[in-house]
């Protein structure tokens, strides 16, 4: 067991599976000779080599392209888009290619790459550089889709992504990257579509992801410390594929569903579950469900606007406690 | 502009005749193969006519020869990455015909069954690593093949065929850039069939030569074929492969064509100035081929037993097409993901 | 008033607003000697020259930014997407600039443009030529997002998104160009963010959109002439703003809901709108929201499985009769 | 590669002197400038030190004659679009600093009130059309002001401004392309810093210079300009605003420059090579400048009391922008859409 940061885990997770798997590469604008713009992948290019860890020219068409192509031909590329808001550049490979070349060929390509990318808030960058795009991806039939809120999750699921034969986008947060956890000696290989129970509870199921996992279980304290409501809380974790027996194991126990998200409101993937939710476990409910989002809005650069943006540890309680009480 | 061959007819004329670099054999191959895509995309559009072809189509009438020359020049193992246009690369490559027009008939004996349709043919086996509709995004995606067999020590090439048209988006600007300065084992070939889809390239287009002439900006040579002519592409095609091979990165080729039919199958292609097609067609790739052949005294009678050896093949599996079922129901949610389904939850 | 085929609608809808305002420019790939790939825009090179109509290179991201550059400096671009699975050729314009200028530079920049393009499925083209990606819109801060169903539709809603000084993403749907319907003689001008009951029903409510919403009134007159259940209909026409009034208002009344998408299933507006439903008009609901979608599936390219793909009358009937004497 | 500017120091020293074609008060008026920007920029990062900058900033010490060359060149209503590193374009517009400050300190005072951050000053009075933080975004932007302006016949001119990393991305090529197909009045200025964030231009690029060595594509002229020296900025500038204007169509021009700080203030710039900062710092911008106004004979005071003006007006800046409050909260939800709110239903 160690202490690790979310940030050094990115780099083991990286370093177990090139240690692995000689087919594993990684490339990514300044990833190699600088360590990355976040420190994230620091020492990689020493261990491995100018061969399997590269830096490319900023062109992230050619880059996913690229891990499309030796994907498709043998390796196990992994690939890293700085911040997820360039996905918008090279949306193209996320949204027409990656999940739909197996498709369309009835089998005869595959797919087996990672995406890794800064997502999120919190870094005062404004409305271009902090944005929670998850559901840009998680709305794309192939891909699978995954986004860790812990250091052990972190390299587990990179594991579980780099070994698994489909396109994965794995959603790192870049509030999260300096925050630490304990970690297990040894190599570390976790499940995708997976959800876990970070802190069970009766009074009701709060679901949430990557930087908004700490705030839920902050909240749940305070809902208990303060108000006397235990409160289920998930790290959903897994976007596709969906966990969604443990997301309504947890509903049916509880009763009342909160999801919250950092994504802007508009078909998030709060919407997603609570409509499967509202759909097959209509009767479970005992409450309307309730989705706890930022706001439908580009996001400001000022901190104090910044931070009034995304959902806070006190708006989810005060949320939850007035939809409990009501 | 840009509508004249860079090359004159008749250019490989005083090349050292059958016996040459290129030779009997392989030359009777490569009138095979423009033949057979010939016949082939000429019974897609009857069977188009005879409402058989469902969807959309985009044929390379009159194109026949790039795709022969570069297949023709290729290794087993090389990979090609078509467009939507990607018919006569797929033929090429020894893909049965029964296989591409059974996908283009939408029955479960085509390429993929029916799944991808046209602007999709996709033959692994036989190297043909997909066709891409989104203009432009198969560049990178070659770049990919090709850095693996860098990064393997693989000796094969990945060569990755798109329209004048393609050269004005961004895509293809990255991945030759990325492929010059990872000296990746590519070849760009560049059809220069003088219209993206219905507007003439010279009205979008900076250049005359929309890949040829920007290939110094990649730091590589610039290169303008006869489309036209198979034995030019095959040479032209055989020195790419080879520098490739030997780690001495991209190329970038255009080579000057023209599609006889409309640019898919809605298209009657009304657009075009009069007289450019019978110009063109003065320049029939076949017809060129043909004339070779027999000024290199081939005995009328073993063409023509090409002819129509292909002919009975394209009937044959034109009948075969024609009894083959609609795909299975079950295809409808196979092969999403590796496992085989699709499911997105448990 | 005259019979238009829905594709002439475009035509009369553009040419409306050129004719009315001098800074509406039209541009996009094919549109102007050609008069489109979809034959939606012949004769507006003529009628309004080649100034004002243009035929750009195969250059998305040219044409998306030209827009947005020339609608922030005093035109009114309409720029034409071919299909909208290029979208995501472009996506930065749509994800990152539109709708986020205005914003960050605290109202200094206005960005009233629209975009103008091919969705949907139903002609055989496969999976990168038939999506329905509204949502891809739908989820981004900052844009309006409209979808008609019907020529007079076209031309009022075109009308209203031209005039309307915020970026505004105007999908038509490829298998209704050659649908026809009355449209009135003279000037049209509908309003953005309203939906309409096309056919007004007591036992449930179901939302449609584009081509679903053909679909979805064949489903309401077979659910009433086979089982005796008397469907409302809503053309939700205008994902954002969204006419959440009309919607929640019917439900209050039925107090069943159903949405029929031909997106892919995963966060589509469905969900949203269930979501909205769930928490806002929990106890209006007498039983569980249900969402009939496109699978979350690549589409394929063969007739008899893309019409097996698609929400069609039957899928719902079936659906809704179940759901309603479950 | 791509390290020497491409012109020798002093070249401008032959110049028939302080009345030839740019005289005295167009100068004086550089000069202000660019120490005005060099002051400015010092004072971001000295904020950043105490910690009152937020966010990331991306400093354009160094590359100050760019700016000023260009700016100085312009006229009222021409339009400058920038990048993330856009300080001092802002600047030399005429934005006064502590609207700049503000930003950068996260003050209700600052050019957008805070909504924005450092990588998106826009102030529309002065013609600065926003500053872009994707990477390319901003050149087909520019091409559609320029378009507007050709189609209603104003006579003003977009320049854009970006490094040599944005070279190769795509959007860098259709903006090209299409800029001189619709021949359009729009100038391309590439400040080539010899890095793309923290990779040197030369490990990621095909060509020499990034940016000239592929106006060839785009059938424009090939300009590789000293960017240290104001003047030839000034110059060259001046001539393709002219072009532009008359008619001309687009202009791409590529400044040898460099940045003295880290690529934004996360970074200490450790890659770059012992030696080559201090070598460029022998070419400061601002020395240079300097010394030529000395050699024309402009009086040592007079210099000095412009650099003790801007220091002053630097200094009351920040003092305004550490009194000035943060934003109200209100704005987070204000000007989504036109009509000033946010409202995505009813
Ligand atoms: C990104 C994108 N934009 C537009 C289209 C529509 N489209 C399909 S083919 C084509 C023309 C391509 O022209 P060219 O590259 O010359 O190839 P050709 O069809 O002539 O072989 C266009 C515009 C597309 N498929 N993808
Ligand atoms: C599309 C995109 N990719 C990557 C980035 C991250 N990024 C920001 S600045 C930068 C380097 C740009 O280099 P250059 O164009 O030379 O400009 P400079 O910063 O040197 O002025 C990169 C890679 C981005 N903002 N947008
Ligand atoms: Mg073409
Ligand atoms: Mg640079």
């Amino acid at each position: 067991m160690a202490e690790l940061t979310y940030r050094d885990a990115v780099t083991r997770g990286i370093a177990q599976e090139m240690a692995r798997d000689p087919d594993v590469v990684f490339f990514g604008e300044d990833v190699a000779k600088a360590g990355g713009v976040f420190k994230t992948t620091v020492g990689l290019l020493e261990q491995f080599g100018p061969l399997r860890v590269r830096d490319p020219p900023i062109s992230e068409l050619a880059i996913m392209g690229a891990a499309m192509g030796a994907a498709m031909t043998g390796l196990k590329p992994i690939a890293e888009i700085m911040f997820s808001d360039f996905f918008a550049v090279c949306f193209d490979y996320i949204a027409n290619e990656f999940g739909k070349s197996r498709y369309m060929s009835n089998g005869q390509l595959k797919c087996p790459l990672v995406v890794r990318t800064g997502n999120g808030a919190g870094s005062r960058f404004g409305a271009q550089h902090s944005q929670s795009v998850e559901n840009w991806c998680m709305m794309i039939p192939g891909l699978k889709v995954v986004a860790p809120s812990t250091p052990r999750d972190v390299i587990g699921l990179l594991a579980a992504a780099v070994r698994d034969p489909d396109p994965v986008i794995f959603f790192e947060h870049k509030s999260l990257y300096a925050t630490k956890g304990e970690v297990p000696d040894g190599e570390i290989v976790d499940q995708l579509g997976t959800a876990k129970i970070v802190r069970p509870g009766r009074d009701a199921t709060i679901l949430a992801l990557a930087f908004m996992v700490p705030r839920a279980l902050e909240a749940a304290e305070k809902l208990k410390a303060e108000h006397g409501l235990d409160c289920e809380v998930i790290d959903v974790r897994s976007l596709v594929p969906l966990d969604t027996q443990t997301i309504l194991g947890s509903l049916a126990r509880t009763h009342r569903l909160f999801t919250v998200e950092e994504n802007p409101r508009l078909c998030g993937w709060g919407a997603e579950i609570v409509s499967i939710a509202a759909d097959e476990a209509f009767y479970d409910l005992d409450g309307p469900p309730v989705r706890i989002t930022t706001p439908h809005l580009p996001l400001p650069a000022t901190d104090i606007l910044e931070d009034m943006v995304l959902p806070t540890a006190d708006r989810i309680v005060d949320r939850v406690r007035r939809s409990l009480s009501a | 502009m840009a509508r004249k061959p860079a090359h004159a007819p008749g250019e490989t004329a005083g090349q050292p005749g059958l016996n040459d670099d290129i030779g009997e054999k392989m030359r009777l191959t490569m009138y095979r193969m423009q033949v057979e895509i010939r016949q082939s995309e000429q019974r897609a559009y009857d069977l188009f006519l005879q409402n058989l072809v469902k969807g959309t189509s985009h044929l390379s009438l009159g194109q026949e020869a790039v795709a022969t020359g570069f297949a023709a020049a290729m290794k087993p193992g090389d990979l090609s990455f078509c467009t939507y246009r990607g018919h006569a690369h797929t033929l090429a490559r020894g893909v049965p015909i029964e296989r591409v027009l059974g996908e283009l008939m939408q029955r479960d004996n085509g390429l993929m069954r029916g799944k991808g349709g046209s602007m999709h043919l996709t033959s692994v086996e036989h190297g043909v690593m997909g066709s891409y509709a989104i203009v432009g995004a198969h560049l990178p995606i070659a770049c990919g093949a090709a850095w693996r067999a860098q990064y393997k020590g693989d000796k094969d090439v990945s060569v990755c065929f798109f329209g004048d048209g393609t050269t004005n988006i961004g895509a293809f600007h990255e991945a030759l850039n990325f492929a010059a300065v990872w000296k990746l084992p590519v070849i760009f070939v560049c059809e220069n069939n003088l219209y993206m889809e219905y507007t003439p390239i010279g009205e979008v287009t900076s250049v005359e030569h929309p890949a040829a002439d920007r290939a110094a900006s990649y730091g590589l040579e610039r290169i303008v074929l006869d489309g036209q002519d198979a034995d030019t592409i095959y040479r032209a095609a055989r020195a790419a492969y080879d520098k490739a091979r030997a780690g001495g990165g991209p190329s970038l080729i255009e080579c000057m064509t023209y599609r006889y039919s409309g640019h898919s199958r809605a298209d009657p292609a009304k657009y075009r100035p009069d007289g450019e097609l019978d110009a063109w067609k003065k320049r029939d790739p076949i017809k060129i081929y043909r004339d070779r052949l027999i000024q290199f005294g081939i005995a009328e009678n073993v063409i023509a037993g090409i002819e129509t050896d292909v002919n009975r093949r394209v009937d044959e599996a034109t009948e075969k097409c024609k009894a083959a079922p609609p795909p299975s129901l079950d295809l409808l949610t196979s092969d999403v993901y590796a496992d085989g389904g699709w499911a997105w939850r448990n």
